[in-house]
C-alpha cells in the first residue's frame, strides 16, 4: 500500500502522458492535437513538481527567517516555471499556425501537405 | 571584455539584437542588422576554434556561480566545430539571401522574421555552448520556435500544415528530452552535463537511468530526423523560404544530433550498463535503414528541394552510423561529416535558392533547361553536388573516407561497405537527374525568359563551394578538431 | 489526509484530461482544459510548489483559454470531425512509451523521500548560499533569477519568439481605419452590470499584478506571474471595453516596444555585469556589498520578464482578436 | 625555371588556359590562338623536364594536407613522365585537328569544349605526376567529371543516355570498387605513396591480395577490363577530337596508367609474382583482348570499331604489367605510346572522314583513299600499326611484351597475342580494301574532296610519329629501364 502511494503520483504522470500523447497521435483536428499536446506537457510537469517534495516539508519560501524547517527542492519548480511558459508559447504560435490553415485551407480537420497538388 | 566571454558572447550577442531587429521598421535596415550580427557570432566562434585548437577548453561560469549550481558554458574541440558551421551556415545564408528573403517574406514582415532568424540562430548556438541540460532545453525550444517562424514564412500555403507538424514533432522530441533528463535529475540531483556523468557513477545500473537514456535518445532522434522519425522534416525543407532551407538544413538537425552525442557519449555511455546495446540494436539499424530509405526515396522524388531533404536523411544517417560504431574512427567520421555534410547542403540550398529567385516551385519538370540560362549557379550545384557524392577534392570525400576507414575497422566491413558506397552511388543518380534535367532539359517557356542570379548572391554561393573544395583538399582543420572530440569523449570508454 | 485529498485531485485531473480527449466539442474541450490547469494548479501546491501553481493558474487557465476562445472564434469551428486514422499504432507506440516509464518507477526514490539525490545535492546548497549571499525568503526566486538566472533569460526570450512569431503570422492588426469597423469593437458595453463589475475590479487585479511583481521575493511570484496576470486585466478590459479602446490603452506598436524593452532589459543587466568585470548575469559586480547587487539585479531583471511577458501575452491576444475582421 | 615549379606550371597551365578561353569566347580567333598557345606552353614546360628524370632525377612538390599523413603530392617518374610528354605532345596536334574539326563541322558550344579539354588535359597531368594514390584517385575522378560535358556535347537523347553510360560506369566503379581498394591499402600499410617496389609486401597475403588487386584492376574503369568497358563505345558519340584525344590516348591511357603503377608502385612486382591469387588477371585481359577484337569484328560503326580495338589494345597493356617480367613492363610502357601514336591517327582519319564525307559506317568507305588519300593513308598506316607489323610502332611494343612473356613463360600469353594479331588484320584489312581497292557507284557519294588542312597536318603528324617510333624508340626504352630498376 505505501509502494501504492509513494509512486502513485509517478503514475498518474504515466497516465497524462499517455492521453496526452495519444490524441496528439490519433487526433486529426489540429486544436485538439495542441491540447493532448498541453495536456503530455502537464504531466512533465507533475513529474517534477512530484520530485521535489519532501516529507513533512513546506514551500521553500522561509517566514520569518526560520531557516531550520524542512523545505521541499525549489529547484525543480524553476525548471518546470521555465517550462509552463515555453508550454504557452509553443501553444499560442502553434494556434497561430491553426488559424493561418484555416484561412488557407478553409479547415482545420485532417491536413496534409505531402499531397500530390503541386 | 577578453576572451574569457567568448562563450557567453556567442549566445548573447544575437539574443540581444534580435529584439532591437524585431522594432526596426525598415526591411533593408533589419537585414543589415541581421548580417551584421551573424558575422559578429561568426567571428567570435573562429575565435574560439582558435583557442580550443590551441588545447584550451572554455569554461564560463553565468551569473558566476560555479556549477553544478549555476549554469555551466562548456566549450571543447567537439561544440567549437560545431559553433563554426551554425554561425557559418547563418552568415552565407543571410549574406546571399537578401533578394530571396524580399521576394519570399515581402519588406513589410522581413523584421520580424530578421529577429526569428536571430533567435534561431542564438538558440542553436545556446544549445551548442551550454554545460547543462535543462539549458539545452530552453534554448532547444528558442531555436525550434524561432524555426517554426522561419519555416512558415514559406509562400505556398502548404507551409503551414508542415510546419504545424514540425511543431508537434518537434515539442514531443523535446518533452521526451526533457522527461529523460528529469530522471536523470532525480537520480542525481544535478542538471550540470559533467556533473551528471561523475555521479551517474553509483546509480547506473537502475531501470530509471537506463529508460532515462532511451528517452533522451528518442527525443533528440526526433529532433535530429532520424529515420524512422523523420516525417516531419521532408516537408518542413521544402516549403520553408529557400534561404531558409539553407540555413535549417545546415545546421538544425545537426544540433540536434550533437546533444545526442553529447548525451550518449559523455553522460551515459561510460556510467550506463550496457549502453553500447543501445547503439548496436536500435541506433545503427536506424542509420543503415536511413541511409538506404534516404537515398533510394530521394531518387524518385520529382521535387529539388524535396530530393535534397531526403537526401539529408540518408546523411544523417552516415553520422549516425559513424558514431555507432563505438571507435575513435567511427567518431571522427561522424563529426567531420557533420561538419562536411553541412557544407554540401548549404551550398546546394543556396544554388536552389538562387533558382528559386525566377521559378515559385521547384519541379525538376519546371526547371527543366534553368542550368543552361544560369551556367554559373548551374555548376556551383553541380560541385556542391559532388561533395555529397563524395567525389575527391570535394569535402564530402573527406568525410566517406573516413567513414569507410572506420567501417573497414569494425567487423561488419562487407555490409556496411556495401551500405556507403551504394548509397553514393544512389546519390550520383540522383544528383545526375537533377543535372540532367537542369542542364540537358528542352527549356520551359518560363526558362527560356531568365537570366543568372544576381551577382553578390553568386558570390556566395561561390564562397559556399570554394569552402567544400577547400576542406576537401585541405581538412586539416576540422579533422584536428574532430580527432580531438573522438579522443575526449571516447576516454571514457571502459 | 492530505495525501488521500492529492490522489483525489490527481484522479480527478485524469478524469478531467480524458474528458478533454474524447469530448467532439471543442468549445467544452477547452474549458475542460482550464479545470484540469486548475486542478494540475491545486495538486502543485499540495506539492509545496506555490510560484508554480500560481503560474499555472494564471497562464495555463486564464491566458492559455483565452487564447484558445480566440482561436476558436477564428476557426469557427465548433466540432472535431471524427478521425478515420488507425489507432491501434498509435495506441501501441504509446503504451510501449507508458510502459517503459512505468518499468522504471520501481527503482525510482519514493515520493517525498528525504534521502532522495535530489535533495541531498545541489539542493541544500541553494538554501544555504541564498541565506548568505541573497538573503531573500523565496528561494525559488533566488534559484530563478540568480543561480540559474541565464534559464530565466532564456526563457524570457522563449515568450518573445512566441511573441513575433504570433505577430509575423498573424500580423500586427488592422490600420486604425479599419479598426473602427471591427464587429467585436463594441464590446460587452451593453451589458451594463458587467461592466461595471469589471470596472471595480480590473484596478484591483493590476495592483495585485504589481505586488506580485515586486512582492516576488518574499512570497510566491515574479515577473511571469504579474506579467500574465497584468496581461489578464487588460484582456479584461478589451473584452468588456471593446477592443479598440482596448487597443487604444496600449496600441500594437508599443506592445512590440514592451516586449522587446523587458528582454533588452534582463539582458542590460547581464552586459552591465560583463562591463562592470563580472560574468554574465553576476549580479554581485552592480554594487559594493553583494547581498544588496544580488536583490537589485533580481528586482531589474524580474522587471524585465514583467514587461516582456505582458507586453507578448497582449500583443498575441490583440493579435488573434483583430484578426478577425480579416 | 626549377623543377617543382615546372610540375606546378604543368598543371597551372592548361587551368589558366581553361580560363582565358572561358573568357575570350565571344572571339573564336583570340579563344582558339590561347587554346595553341597553352597547348605549346604545356608540351616545353613538360618536355624541359624529361631529361631530368632521364638522368634519374625524381623531383617532387607538395601541396595541402589532404587526409592526415596523405597530402596532395606530385612526383616525377619514368612512367608518369613518359605519359605526361605524350599526353602533352598529342594535345598539341590534337588542338589544331579540333580546330579543323570544329569549324569544318559548325558545332555548337565551341567554347565549353575547349575549356573542358584544357580542365582534362591539367587532370590528366595530375594524374601523370601523382605521387600517392589519392591525389592520383582525385585527379582521375577531375579527369572522368571533366570529360563529361565533353561526351554528351551533343545533347540529344541518345547521346544523354550514352554519357550516362559513361559517367555511370566510371563513377561507379571507382567509388565503388577503387576507392574501397585504396582505404583498404591504406589500412593496411599505413601509406599510399608510390614506392619502388611496393609498400604491401609482407603485410597481407592469400587470396586477400587477389581481392585487392581485383578492386584495383576493375575499379579503375579507365583501363576498360571487360565486364567494365561498355563506357568506352558509349563514349564514342563525343565530337571525333574528343575520342582521339581522350578516348584514346588521355583517359583511357590514364586507366592503364593507373593499372601499370599500382602493379608496381603498390603491389611491386616482386610482391605480386609471388601471390598466385593474383594469377587471374592475366586471363581476365587475355579475355579481353579477344573477346573485344570479335566484337569489333562485328561493327559496322567505325569509331565504335575503333572503341572496340581499344578496348583490346588497353589490355594488351595491362596484360603486359600482369606479366610481372621486366621486358613485359617494358613493353606496357612502350605500347602506351604506340598505340597512342596509332589509335589517334585512326580516330583522326574517321574524324577527317566525317567532316568531309558525313560518313560513319563501314560499309560506306568504298574507294574513298582516292577523293580523300592523305586521310586514308594515314588511316593505313594506323591500322597497320594497330595489327602489329614493321615498319610502326605497334610491332617494337608487340615484340617485347612477346619477349616478356616468353621470359615468364606464359604461353597463354603468347597465343592471345598472336590470336590478337590475327583478329586485328581481320577487322582492319576488308577495310583497307574497301577504301583503296573498292569503286564507289553512287555518283552523289562522290563529291567531296580532303578534309580542312589543319586536321590534314594533325593525321599526318601522328601517322609520322607511328613510324617514326619504329627507329627512334630508344629514349623511351632506356627511361622505362629505370622503372624496372635496370641501370642506362
Amino acid at each position: 500500500m505505501s509502494q501504492i502511494l509513494n509512486l502513485s503520483h509517478y503514475w498518474v504522470f504515466v497516465l497524462l502522458l499517455m492521453i496526452g500523447f495519444y490524441a496528439v497521435l490519433t487526433r486529426t483536428n489540429l486544436v485538439k492535437k495542441l491540447l493532448g499536446l498541453a495536456i503530455f506537457q502537464s504531466a512533465v510537469f507533475l513529474l517534477f513538481i512530484s520530485m521535489g517534495k519532501i516529507d513533512g516539508g513546506t514551500a521553500p519560501i522561509i517566514l520569518n527567517d526560520d531557516w531550520s524547517q524542512t523545505f521541499s527542492s525549489p529547484l525543480p519548480q524553476v525548471l518546470i516555471l521555465t517550462a509552463i511558459v515555453v508550454g504557452i508559447s509553443t501553444l499560442a504560435l502553434g494556434l497561430a499556425i491553426v488559424v493561418r490553415i484555416k484561412e488557407a485551407y478553409g479547415r482545420i480537420d485532417d491536413i496534409d501537405a505531402s499531397s500530390s497538388e503541386n | 571584455m577578453d576572451s574569457v566571454h567568448l562563450p557567453a558572447l556567442q549566445v548573447v550577442v544575437p539574443l540581444l539584437t534580435a529584439p532591437i531587429v524585431a522594432v526596426l521598421r525598415d526591411a533593408r535596415l533589419s537585414w543589415l542588422a541581421a548580417v551584421v550580427t551573424s558575422v559578429m557570432t561568426f567571428v567570435v566562434s573562429v575565435y574560439i576554434v582558435q583557442h580550443v585548437l590551441a588545447g584550451a577548453v572554455l569554461s564560463y561560469q553565468m551569473g558566476g556561480w560555479a556549477a553544478p549550481y549555476g549554469i555551466e558554458l562548456r566549450v571543447d574541440s567537439l561544440n567549437a566545430l560545431m559553433l563554426l558551421v551554425v554561425s557559418g551556415a547563418s552568415t552565407l545564408a543571410l549574406l546571399a539571401g537578401r533578394q530571396s528573403l524580399t521576394l519570399q517574406i515581402g519588406e513589410e514582415r522581413l523584421p520580424l522574421f530578421m529577429a526569428a532568424w536571430l533567435l534561431a540562430l542564438a538558440g542553436l548556438v545556446g544549445i551548442l555552448v551550454s554545460g547543462d541540460a535543462f539549458n539545452i532545453f530552453v534554448f532547444m525550444e528558442i531555436s525550434s520556435l524561432a524555426s517554426y517562424i522561419l519555416i512558415s514564412g514559406g509562400p505556398d500555403r502548404r507551409a503551414l500544415p508542415s510546419v504545424f507538424k514540425y511543431l508537434i514533432a518537434g515539442t514531443l522530441g523535446a518533452t521526451f528530452y526533457l522527461i529523460g533528463v528529469g530522471m536523470v535529475y532525480m537520480m542525481t540531483g544535478t542538471l550540470n552535463i559533467a556533473d551528471m556523468e561523475a555521479r551517474l557513477a553509483g546509480v547506473g545500473d537502475t531501470n530509471v537511468v537506463f529508460v532515462a537514456a532511451g528517452f533522451i535518445t528518442i527525443g533528440l532522434a526526433l529532433k535530429a530526423a532520424i529515420y524512422p522519425m523523420h516525417a516531419w522534416m521532408p516537408n518542413a525543407y521544402t516549403f520553408a523560404p529557400n534561404i531558409v532551407t539553407a540555413f535549417i538544413a545546415a545546421c538544425s538537425t545537426k544540433v540536434a544530433l550533437y546533444v545526442l552525442l553529447r548525451m550518449d557519449f559523455f553522460v551515459f555511455q561510460k556510467n550506463l550498463v550496457d549502453h553500447e546495446s543501445q547503439f548496436t540494436y536500435l541506433l545503427m539499424p536506424l542509420a543503415l535503414l536511413g541511409i538506404v530509405f534516404g537515398s533510394v526515396a530521394a531518387v524518385f522524388e520529382r521535387n529539388i528541394k524535396r530530393i535534397l531533404a531526403f537526401s539529408s536523411v540518408a546523411q544523417i544517417g552516415y553520422i549516425l552510423l559513424g558514431a555507432s560504431l563505438i571507435s575513435v574512427s567511427g567518431f571522427t567520421a561522424a563529426v567531420l561529416h557533420l561538419f562536411n555534410h553541412a557544407l554540401a547542403k548549404s551550398a546546394l540550398f543556396l544554388a536552389v535558392a538562387a533558382m528559386g529567385l525566377y521559378f515559385a516551385r521547384l519541379r525538376l519538370q519546371v526547371l527543366r533547361g534553368a542550368g543552361r540560362k544560369m551556367p554559373w549557379t548551374f555548376a556551383a550545384f553541380v560541385v556542391a553536388g559532388l561533395s555529397l557524392i563524395g567525389v575527391p577534392g570535394t569535402a564530402g570525400f573527406v568525410s566517406k573516407w573516413a567513414l569507410i576507414s572506420a567501417a573497414l575497422e569494425s567487423n561488419l566491413v562487407v555490409p556496411l561497405l556495401v551500405l556507403i558506397l551504394g548509397s553514393s552511388l544512389l546519390a550520383i543518380v540522383y544528383i545526375g537527374r537533377i543535372v540532367e534535367h537542369l542542364w540537358f532539359g528542352d527549356a520551359t517557356d518560363k526558362a527560356v525568359q531568365i537570366g543568372e542570379a544576381p551577382s553578390w548572391m553568386l558570390a556566395m554561393v561561390w564562397l559556399a563551394v570554394a569552402a567544400n573544395i577547400w576542406f576537401g583538399l585541405d581538412s586539416s582543420l576540422p579533422m584536428a578538431l574532430a580527432q580531438q572530440s573522438a579522443i575526449d569523449l571516447l576516454r571514457q570508454l571502459p | 489526509m492530505i495525501e488521500i485529498i492529492g490522489i483525489f485531485l490527481l484522479c480527478l485531473t485524469v478524469i478531467t484530461a480524458i474528458g478533454v480527449v474524447r469530448t467532439t466539442s471543442l468549445f467544452a474541450a477547452v474549458m475542460l482544459m482550464g479545470i484540469f490547469s486548475l486542478l494540475m494548479a491545486a495538486a502543485f501546491i499540495l506539492l509545496d510548489a506555490a510560484d508554480v501553481a500560481l503560474t499555472e493558474a494564471a497562464v495555463g487557465a486564464g491566458i492559455s483559454t483565452v487564447l484558445m476562445l480566440s482561436a476558436l472564434a477564428l476557426t469557427g469551428d465548433r466540432r472535431e470531425k471524427p478521425s478515420n486514422r488507425p489507432r491501434v499504432l498509435s495506441l501501441i507506440v504509446v503504451v510501449i512509451t507508458a510502459g517503459t516509464i512505468f518499468y522504471a518507477t520501481f527503482d525510482k526514490p519514493a515520493l517525498g523521500d528525504p534521502k532522495a539525490p535530489i535533495h541531498q545535492h545541489v539542493t541544500p546548497e541553494y538554501f544555504a548560499m541564498t541565506r548568505q549571499l541573497i538573503d531573500i525568503p523565496n528561494v525559488v526566486t533566488a534559484v530563478l533569477a540568480s543561480f540559474r538566472g541565464y534559464d530565466t533569460f532564456g526563457e524570457v526570450l522563449v515568450v518573445f519568439t512566441a511573441g513575433i512569431g504570433v505577430l509575423f503570422l498573424l500580423g500586427t492588426g488592422p490600420t486604425t481605419r479599419r479598426r473602427r469597423q471591427l464587429s467585436s469593437a463594441r464590446g460587452l458595453k451593453h451589458h451594463q452590470p458587467l461592466r461595471i463589475g469589471g470596472k471595480v475590479v480590473i484596478p484591483f487585479i493590476i495592483l495585485f499584478a504589481f505586488y506580485v511583481q515586486f512582492h516576488g521575493e518574499y512570497s510566491p511570484g515574479g515577473g511571469f506571474q504579474a506579467g500574465a496576470i497584468f496581461a489578464a486585466a487588460v484582456i479584461l478590459y478589451g473584452l468588456l471595453e471593446g477592443e479598440r479602446r482596448g487597443l487604444a490603452v496600449l496600441p500594437p506598436q508599443f506592445l512590440l516596444y514592451m516586449s522587446a524593452g523587458g528582454a533588452l532589459l534582463f539582458g542590460g543587466v547581464g552586459v552591465a555585469c560583463m562591463l562592470l568585470g563580472g560574468n554574465f548575469l553576476d549580479y554581485n559586480v552592480l554594487a559594493n556589498d553583494s547581498v544588496t547587487a544580488q536583490q537589485l539585479g533580481i528586482l531589474i531583471i524580474e522587471l524585465g520578464v514583467g514587461v516582456t511577458v505582458a507586453g507578448v501575452l497582449l500583443a498575441i491576444y490583440h493579435a488573434f482578436a483583430a484578426r478577425g475582421v480579416q | 625555371m626549377s623543377s617543382e615549379v615546372s610540375i606546378l606550371l604543368s598543371l597551372a597551365i592548361p587551368l589558366t588556359g581553361a580560363l582565358l578561353i572561358a573568357l575570350t569566347g565571344r572571339w573564336p580567333n583570340v579563344r582558339e590562338t590561347i587554346t595553341l598557345l597553352t597547348a605549346v606552353a604545356l608540351m616545353l614546360t613538360v618536355w624541359q623536364l624529361f631529361p631530368e628524370v632521364m638522368d634519374g632525377a625524381r623531383p617532387a612538390v607538395s601541396l595541402g594536407q589532404m587526409m592526415p599523413g596523405i597530402s596532395i603530392a606530385f612526383k616525377v617518374e619514368p612512367l608518369g613522365m613518359l605519359f605526361a610528354a605524350l599526353a602533352s605532345m598529342l594535345w598539341l596536334v590534337n588542338s589544331v585537328y579540333s580546330i579543323g574539326y570544329m569549324r569544318g563541322n559548325g558545332e555548337k558550344h565551341q567554347t565549353r569544349f575547349y575549356v573542358c579539354f584544357a580542365i582534362a588535359l591539367s587532370a590528366t597531368m595530375g594524374v601523370a605526376f601523382a605521387e600517392n594514390l589519392l591525389t592520383l584517385f582525385l585527379c582521375y575522378e577531375i579527369l572522368t567529371l571533366s570529360t563529361y560535358p565533353l561526351v554528351s556535347h551533343k545533347g540529344d537523347p541518345a547521346t544523354i543516355r550514352s554519357a550516362r553510360t559513361y559517367l555511370g560506369i566510371l563513377l561507379g566503379t571507382s567509388i565503388g570498387l577503387f576507392l574501397p581498394a585504396i582505404i583498404w591499402t591504406y589500412q593496411i600499410s599505413g601509406t599510399l605513396d608510390f614506392t619502388v617496389g611496393g609498400i604491401l609486401t609482407g603485410k597481407m597475403s592469400g587470396p586477400a591480395v587477389g581481392l585487392l588487386l581485383g578492386l584495383f584492376a576493375f575499379g579503375i574503369g579507365k583501363a576498360a577490363l571487360m565486364p567494365v568497358h561498355r563506357w568506352l563505345p558509349a563514349a564514342m558519340v563525343a565530337p571525333t577530337p574528343v575520342s582521339a584525344l581522350l578516348h584514346a590516348v588521355a583517359v583511357v591511357k590514364a586507366g592503364v596508367f593507373t593499372v601499370t603503377k599500382v602493379i608496381v608502385y603498390i603491389f611491386g612486382v616482386d610482391f605480386l609474382f609471388g601471390q598466385p591469387s593474383s594469377s587471374w588477371l592475366i586471363p581476365t585481359a587475355c579475355f579481353t583482348i579477344i573477346a573485344a577484337s570479335i566484337v569489333a569484328l562485328h561493327q559496322i560503326n567505325l569509331k565504335r570499331m575503333l572503341a572496340y580495338s581499344t578496348i583490346s589494345q588497353l589490355s594488351y597493356i595491362v596484360l603486359a604489367a600482369a606479366v610481372l617480367k621486366p621486358l613485359a613492363e617494358i613493353g606496357a610502357a612502350l605500347h602506351m605510346v604506340s598505340h597512342a601514336f596509332g589509335k589517334i591517327t585512326l580516330f583522326f582519319a574517321a574524324g577527317a572522314i566525317y567532316v568531309a564525307s558525313k560518313k560513319t559506317e563501314l560499309n560506306q568507305l568504298r574507294g574513298i583513299g582516292h577523293r580523300m588519300p592523305w586521310t586514308m593513308t594515314a588511316f593505313t598506316i594506323g591500322a597497320i600499326s594497330m595489327i602489329g607489323v614493321p615498319p610502326t610502332a605497334g610491332f617494337v611494343s608487340k615484340w617485347y611484351i612477346l619477349g616478356g612473356a616468353l621470359q615468364g613463360q606464359h604461353y597463354l600469353v603468347v597465343f592471345t597475342l598472336i590470336a590478337s594479331t590475327v583478329l586485328n588484320a581481320a577487322y582492319f584489312l576488308p577495310i583497307l580494301y574497301r577504301a583503296w581497292l573498292s569503286k564507289e557507284t553512287d555518283p552523289n557519294k562522290l563529291k567531296h574532296g580532303e578534309a580542312p588542312w589543319p586536321m590534314l597536318l594533325a593525321l599526318v603528324t601522328t601517322a609520322t610519329l607511328t613510324l617514326a617510333f619504329f627507329v627512334y624508340n630508344q629514349p623511351v626504352i632506356d627511361l622505362e629501364s629505370q622503372l624496372v630498376g635496370r641501370s642506362k
